[in-house]
This record gives C-alpha cells, structure tokens and sequence, in this order.
C-alpha cells in the first residue's frame, strides 16, 4: 500500500488556504501537524449530539459520551500495542506524561541512590522534568553520548546502565532525525535493573509502534503531531509499574473515596486522570488513530522514507556544500526531519524567505539546547515531513533557499 | 434509548420495595465484607455464613443504594443461600457473563470484550434473568454487580480456612 | 438587559437532539455545558486555516496561532478583572490548576509549620492535592464547617486562620449552590497574613467576576463548563507570588535556558505552561468568553436567579414534603445549582426515569464525598441552570419526579 | 503577509553584511553585558565604555544572531557611541516605542498596548527609521530589540557608580 498524497491533501482544510497567491507547503510536522477533516469533524459532532461529562453521569448522552471517551482509549491501546487499556492514561501532553514519570515513578519509585540515564538529543520535555529530581533530591543524571553522525554512542552503555533506575530517551530525535535502537538499549537497561521510559513524541505519528516489541517500559507521545487535537497527550505504562506508582495530580475521577482524614486511589487508568479530563481532545485522537489506521502505518513509514530520500539527494545535488544536513546520512536510519544549516544565513532569515513564498519551515533549537550546543551551533533550520507533504514540497523548499541566498549574498 | 421497562422488571421493583434477607447477622461466626462504587457511593455490606465445606448456610445484606444494586443483591441472597461453593461460585460466573456481555471493560484492547466469558446456558439464573436488561444501561451494570463481586470477596478471603472443593 | 431564552437555546446545536420522542432537557451544566456553535466553529476556523505549534515559529501561520493563543489570554484576563495577561496561566482543567498551587505554592512557599484552612463544602478538587500535601509534607489541614443551610460558619474564623499560610474555598458550592462571602474570607484571611485560592470552577461561569473586588491571590476555573472546549482550565495569580514560585511542569516552553548541568525557567505566565499548550482549546475559550459578554454576565447571573427561584417555588408547591433542596433558601443567595432529595427514591433511579423523558439531571456524590457525608446523605440528585435553561425545563423536571414516583411507589 | 522588503531594507542588510563596532574591548575598563533571546538562542554581547560622566565613549558588539538583530546592533552602536546618557536613554526609548506599537505586549490587558509609550516625533532616528518595517513581523521585534534592552542593562549596571546626570 502507497500513499495517494494528492488525495491525502484534500483531507487537509489547511492546505487550500491562499499564502498570498502562494499555496501552503507546510514542512513543520514535527512541531504540530495539521488535522484533516475527519478528526475536526468527529470533535465537532460530538460537542454537537453528545456532550457532557464522563463517568458519572446515568443519563444517556453522559453514557454516550463516557463510551466514546473510552472507546478513544483502546483504539490508542491498539495503535501502541498496548496489552490492555488500562494502562493508557491521557495527559495534556507529552511533556505531562513525562512529568508523571519522573514525580510518581522518580520521587517514589526509584531507589536511594539510583542514578537517571538520559541522552544528550534529548528535547527539553525529556531533560527539565529529570534536572527538577536532581535539584530537588539529589538523583545523578548521566547523558549518552552522541557521535558526529548524531547517533547514539553505545560502546559504553553497560558501565553508564550501572547503577541506573531509569533510562529515558527518544525513540526518535525532534532534531537529528535519528531513530535510537530502543529495544537493544532496553534490553540493556532491563539487564541493569532499569525501567525504560521512552519519548515517542516524534515515532507515534510516523510509524507502527509495538509497546512490547519495543521492550519500553513506559511511553509518552502527544496527539497533536499525529493528525489530532492539541490539549491531550498519552502516557502508557506496564500495568503492574502504574498499580504501584503513587497517584499524581489530585482530584475529582482519581478517586475510590474521599474523607477529611484521606483519601483512596481508583482504579487504573482513571488513578492518574484527575479533574475532567480531556474529552472532544480523546475523541479526535480517536478519529486521528482511525485516519493513521486507514492510510497505514506502513505506507506512512514508506512514504516518509522515500520523501526523505529524496529531499536529501535533491537537495544535497542542487546545494552541494552550502547545505549541511544534520544526523544519519541514509533515509532508512532516521524519520522525516531534516535539520540543516545553509550558508552562513541565519535558520530565522531563511525561515522569513521561505515564508514569502508559503514554505513553512522552523528555525531555533527545537527545544533541544544542549543537543544545539553538543552540534556547535546556536540554532538550525529544520523541515519536516508528514502524509501530506510531497516531493513539490521538496522543490518549494529547496527554490527558497535559492531565494534567501540571492537576498543574503 | 433502550426503554424503562427493560430495566425496572416487575421482579426488581418487587425486590426492592420487599428485599429478602436484609439484615446483619452477628460477626463472627458470619463474615462481613463491605463492597463500595465509587462512582455513585452505593455501599453493600454481606454477612455470610459459610461452612466448612463452603456451603452457604446463612447470608444478609446492609447497606443501601439505588434499585437495582439493592434488588440484586436481593435476589442473590435469594438464590445462594443453602447453595455449596461450587454451585455459588458457578452462578456467579454465570451472572457476572450476562452482566458483561456489552461491558465496554479496560480489561482487553478488543472493544467491548472486557475478558467477558460466554454465558453458560447449563445455568438456571431463574429470577435472576430479570437483570439481563440491566446490560442495556451500562452505568448500571456496576450497581447490579456490586453484591455479587462482593461475595466473591467473601468467599477469596475465608477459603483458605476451609478444605476446598 | 435580559437573556432571551429561546434565541440563546438556537446557538446550540445538541438542544436540537431528539431524545426518543422527547426534546433534550440538559440540567448537568454544573458537570459539564454545553457549547455554542460560535465556540465550535471558532476551534474548526483554526484548524483549518491558522494552526501550528506557538511560539517558536517564524512563519506566517505560527505567527498568526501565537497571536491567537496570546489573544485569548488577554480576553480571560479581561473576563476575571486580572490586572494583567501576565498572570493568566493555562492549564488542562481546574483540578490541574489547584494542584500547581499545591505543589509550588504549598512545597516551597508554605512556611513550615504553617496550615491550610479549607472549608466542608469543598470538591474533590480542592482537597485531595491538599491531602497529598499533608501526607508528604505533614501539613495541617483545617475545615470551615458549614450550618444547616449550607452556609459556612464563620463564628471561629479569626480562631481557625491562626497559623494558617494557605486558606482554599470555593466561591460557590457545586452541590448546595451556596455562594460564600469571599471578600470577606480574603480580608481576614490577609489579615492572618495567609493568601487565599478561590476555586471558581463554578462561580466564573455564571456571575461577573473581578479578581481585585474579591481580594484573593489565586483564582482556577475550568473551560468546559462556562461554555467553552474541554482540555483547559485557568489558572490567575497575583504576579508577585506567581513570580516567587518554583516552576511546576518542566519541559519546552517553560525554559529560558537549559544546559546539561541546569535550566533556567521562562517569563510569566510560560514558566507554568510546559509543552505545547491547549492552542485551539484556548482559542475556544476565548470565543466562549466572546459568547459570554455578549450575553452580558450580569443578565446570565439574573437570568439564573430568576429561574432558580421560579424553580424552587414549583417544585416546593408541586412537591412538598417528598422533596429535601439543600443549600440556602434564598435563591440570591446561591448560584443555580439544586441538589435535592426526593421521596426515599435512590438518584440513580430518579435520573434514569428523568433521562427516559430526555432529562439530564445528576446522580451521585458530585465530588464533595465529606460534604455527603455531613448532609447525611450517600448522594443527591443535582439540576443546575445556565444561560439554555428556561421554566419548561422545570416543568419536565418536576413532571419526572412525578413519574418516578409513580414508578417507585 | 507583509512583504519581505518591507524587513529586508537595503540598509538593513548593509549592516548585516558590515557590521560597524564589532568585536570586543578590554573588560575592565569595559563593561561587558549579555543579551539574550530564548526563542531563537540569539546571543549579543556589548562591551561599552561609560565616562564618569555618563557618556558612550565607546561600544563593541559580539555575539550572534540573525539579521535583524545583528543589524539593529550594529547600527544602535553607530547611533549611540559619543552621545550622553541622556541622549542615549531618549534613543532608546524612541526605538523601543517605535517597535513597541504593534507589539502584543501581555503588559496590560487592552490588546496590543503592551505598556507601550507613543513614538517621540522630536527624536531623529536617522538610519534606525530602516528597522520600522519589523513591526509588521512580530516575531522579529525581539530580535530588534534584543540589543537595545543589553544596552539599558549595561546603564543600570554601572549607573550607580557614577553621579547621575
Ligand atoms: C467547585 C468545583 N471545583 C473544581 C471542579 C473541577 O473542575 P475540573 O474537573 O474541570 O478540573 C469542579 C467541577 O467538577 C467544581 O464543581
Ligand atoms: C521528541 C519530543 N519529545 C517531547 C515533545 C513534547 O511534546 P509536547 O510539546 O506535545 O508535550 C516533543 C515536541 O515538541 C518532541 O519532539
């Protein structure tokens, strides 16, 4: 199965807005995709037939709404592979899920003493939460290292495990592209003694995610960079972790019962979800998981391969040394992100020339500071691509960068 | 919208308004278990006697909620009491099948199974069939359960004093 | 100006459901309300023509989502009488905004030795973050008791504030519809030298509100039920204590600066918003707010005055001594929120046979279990009013109870 | 959308391409200040001589960053080296006005004032009139400004060591 990206397009409202008679080539995925209809549809019919809130209520469309908002859940289960779908929780986002992580799993779970591996690629949502355990308790944060392709660097992975009761890092790099070999470094870290918590923000979207094939132990990925809503995010986690991890956030939902002298913990998954949760949002990711299901997540994968492919022989041949590309240098090794830096000109000045003609790029660190730092530079270009993008996409991106050149010469 | 009448059968209104065995009895001998729902604060307390070969010689319900929690746990009262461990146990499969057959439980990723077992028609839920509309409503599925998942309880937490069956 | 009931019902779309022959009469806006189409097509508008990820983009249409976001963030401050933008921070719900006070307020601003005083009538949600801070930390945590109309009793006050830091109340009940004299409790409260949160989760909906007058330092209130999208909440603070407190939620977004050995946290009101934030939710809510003022909140607040007390009038007359209204008698007293007994009918009956003629009321404890538990009751059945709400839907209220009590008789 | 020669001035990209005082001084004397935008990761660093009097007897910038900033560094050291304190405040607070207008400030909550001070029409901008077309890109206004609030870091740093004017 191949993508029809002509016809992918039309599912996209946002691809036919005028860019000042330029069409929109939007090539920053990775920060937030865009939604096609099918999913704004879907949050738009239910706030229109069967609103109200979950759980509680013995009334029909508060039933409805209920076994939508579940119903949401175990398509996210099975998107991931997960066992079961008590062990889905919804967050805000991917930075949230990771936050639960490190407070009920960092401050409770790990032991005295145990250290936190990390990776130097990884983005912020992946670092702040963990130095916030450092300054407040003390834990030792190590970084795996990385080489100049932007590959993890793993010769010395056994002695760094060492004493290690976590392990977090991206299955995919927002920056370098790099997909990290998740299932060898887990079975590493499981080895050691060590949970695995894995950043999927940026391989959720992209390609078939198997939670047990991948051997993580938990997994935070956000809906908005997959064709849903923003304001809800996904922390999965193995079931037996999440029954003995302390509730996070608390408050209505999260509850078995409340008395002034305490309170009890409900049931997986609701235990983590407190307040109302996020509820048109888990339908739209819903709606989002059945869309990603009938494209395929194959042929996503693919397309995003061969899109990639040739963006960098294109690019590589129309720009030769002006271009340097960031991360693996073959397509197979890394998702459709490609950071770059082009002449001397500034990724801020670029991204402005390429907006004038509709192309949609991000400049900055991508949150990612010290991965920037680690690179030696203070900010890249990056485009990215996702179902909708197609190989005219590639040729508005590499016409700007000609553009911008003739500006800044 | 499934109807009223699927829901309040004459035999549940029946049990609520008249409940069979409501009472305490005094513990011990019997043994107390509370059971709770959180989501609606329907509480059950079962006072079960059980024998050493786990027959059920005595049982009383207390507590309170809503019509349909009460009238079953009426009507369980009704159809274990002289029954031994293995008979209640299998009339608790057999109810607890008809209750989660359109349970959209957490328990599997494959919609609405909710690791539910087939019914077993060798079963003779008598007055109990009365609930099978209860399915209907799925919010109320939890309050039609509660004493059944009760006893179960009970059961899990004086087995080990008896020689099973 | 007065609320012209029929007009306002065509703005939204699921009061045209039909419920089995019957119209839907929704009474649960207290759980959750509904929303108008100009809040829906406000959300759709977005994503079809302006969404991508805020903030960090150049281009066009991420310029134009930050604006959009930002914008939204001025027109809350507005609606609460905030001084400032700055101290407007979201967040996922209510719930998630009392917890950020719990956490960062209470962990490290709190000074030892120094209790919460919180009041009987509280939900769920602020308390059990409160709970969690007394097991962590050993905080005291006090309760304002309240008297047989539902009132707090204030005779103890001065008594009960002594060494407290922190005082939480809810500016009205969600099960007794009591409004409690806040500004009153403010002044106290500062005099006591403690600072004050006011979970408004059910006051900002319905009545002007105007962070100064009320004199507290804290307010959180949640989008979904002041006829906005679900997935975000509110979170104002006074600047100068938002300033003194640690960050929350680590990730994207909140830094200014991160290095492998620390990070630095963002301006206000970003330094509490880590992660890509509710864009098109915010979006929503402020066409809410829009909404809103144009119905003018003082016309809503003697809209719902006026239905309430026609309410309890008819249901009294109609229902005498079968049925039990909690909370205070006086319909000025109280926002339009009843929760009642009726006969010794359980509300999870009352609410079926009500929601077979398409009637949605509450069944339950509505997140205030040590409230039931001091009114001596398991649960109630709850029918709260908003701005869709008229006398025919009373009527069908008071015509169910008749119905379930021929049913249960 | 704006169009892109409204950013992009002739002038602009002059001092882009020839940055004028670039580079550093000894630090002592020097004051040295760090600028910083955490958006983009831009970074300026002035070194400025102050007089005891108050006066910019000299200035350098280091430091990287895109166009916009780079050019509105190089030229707010043209426009300020040799000038009072005085002077130099007022410059300031003409260009901060004059980029402020469009600016979304969450100062206040009137949209888009941002606190924001009207334009001094008696202050001559000269060249720095070039940098008026970032307003219609607000994104960029705090590239433009980044240098200038350095600047202002630099007097509130050292003012209290010399008598103020
Ligand atoms: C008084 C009160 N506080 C807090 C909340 C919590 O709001 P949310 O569930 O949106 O976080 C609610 C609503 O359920 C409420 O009624
Ligand atoms: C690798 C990675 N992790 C985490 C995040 C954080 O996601 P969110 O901002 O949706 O919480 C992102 C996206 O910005 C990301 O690219």
């Amino acid at each position: 199965m191949t993508l029809d990206v002509g016809r992918v397009k039309k599912d996209f409202p946002i691809l036919d807005r005028d860019m000042g008679g330029h069409r929109l080539v939007f090539l920053d995925s990775a920060a937030s995709s865009q939604k096609p209809r099918a999913v704004l549809d879907a949050m738009d019919h239910y706030y229109a037939t069967t609103h109200a809130n979950v759980h509680r209520g013995v009334y029909t469309i508060a039933e409805e709404a209920t076994q939508a908002y579940e119903a949401a859940r175990s398509k996210v289960a099975r998107f991931i592979g997960a066992p079961s779908a008590r062990g889905v929780v919804f967050t805000k986002n991917a930075t949230e899920a990771i936050n639960l992580v490190a407070h009920s799993y960092g401050r409770r779970c790990l032991q005295a003493g145990q250290a936190v591996l990390l990776t130097e690629m990884e983005h912020h949502a992946n670092l702040v939460p963990w130095m916030m355990l450092r300054e407040e308790r003390g834990v030792e944060l190590r970084f795996l290292p990385i080489d100049d392709d932007g590959r993890l660097d793993l010769r010395d992975l056994d002695r760094q495990l060492d004493g290690v009761g976590l392990v977090g890092l991206t299955a995919m790099s927002n920056v370098l592209g790099t997909l990290n070999p998740v299932a060898e470094i887990a079975a590493a870290a499981h080895a050691a003694g060590a949970v695995v918590l894995l950043d999927a923000a940026q391989s959720v979207p992209h390609a078939t995610t198997d939670v047990t094939a991948l051997g993580c132990d938990f997994l935070a990925f956000s809906s908005h960079k997959m064709c849903g809503p923003t304001g809800i995010g996904v922390l999965w986690g193995r079931e037996e972790l999440l029954d003995a991890m302390p509730a996070f956030l608390g408050g209505g939902e999260m509850i078995r019962d409340v008395r002034l002298d305490g309170w009890t913990p409900n049931e997986l998954p609701w235990k983590f979800e407190a307040g109302t949760p996020p509820i048109a949002e888990a339908i739209g990711l819903g709606a989002a998981v059945d869309y990603l299901n009938e494209l395929g997540m194959d042929a996503v994968r693919a397309h995003e391969v061969a899109l990639t492919s040739h963006a960098m022989t294109l690019l590589a041949d129309r720009h030769g040394a002006d271009l340097r590309i960031f991360g693996p240098p073959d397509a197979h090794d890394r998702g459709g992100v490609l950071s770059f830096t082009y002449r001397d000109i500034h990724p801020h000045d670029l991204s402005q020339v390429l907006d004038s003609a509709g192309v949609c790029i991000r400049a900055g660190h991508h949150c990612a500071r010290p991965l920037m730092r680690r690179l030696g530079v203070p900010a890249t270009s990056r485009a990215s691509f996702y179902v909708y993008n197609d190989e005219a996409d590639v040729e508005a991106l590499s016409d700007g960068l000609l553009a911008a050149a003739a500006m800044f010469a | 919208m499934a109807g009223l009448e699927d829901l309040y059968r004459e035999i549940i209104l029946d049990h609520y308004r008249s409940p069979r065995n409501r009472g305490t009895l005094p513990s011990p001998p019997a043994h107390r278990v509370e059971g709770f729902n959180p989501l609606c604060g329907d509480e059950v307390v079962l006072y079960v006697d059980i024998d050493d070969t786990g027959r059920v010689t005595d049982i009383k319900v207390d507590g309170q909620g809503c019509s349909i929690s009460q009238s079953s746990a009426s009507m369980m009262t009704a159809a274990v009491k002289g029954r031994t461990e293995a008979e209640t146990r299998e009339l608790i499969r057999a109810f607890k099948a008809m209750m989660s057959i359109h349970e959209r439980g957490l328990g599997g990723t494959e919609s609405g199974d909710g690791g539910a077992v087939e019914p077993d028609p060798t079963v003779d839920m008598g007055e109990l069939e009365a609930l099978r509309g209860v399915v209907k409503f799925p919010v109320r599925i939890k309050c039609a359960t509660l004493s059944w998942n009760t006893l179960v309880q009970a059961f899990d937490e004086t087995g080990p004093e008896r020689p099973r069956d």
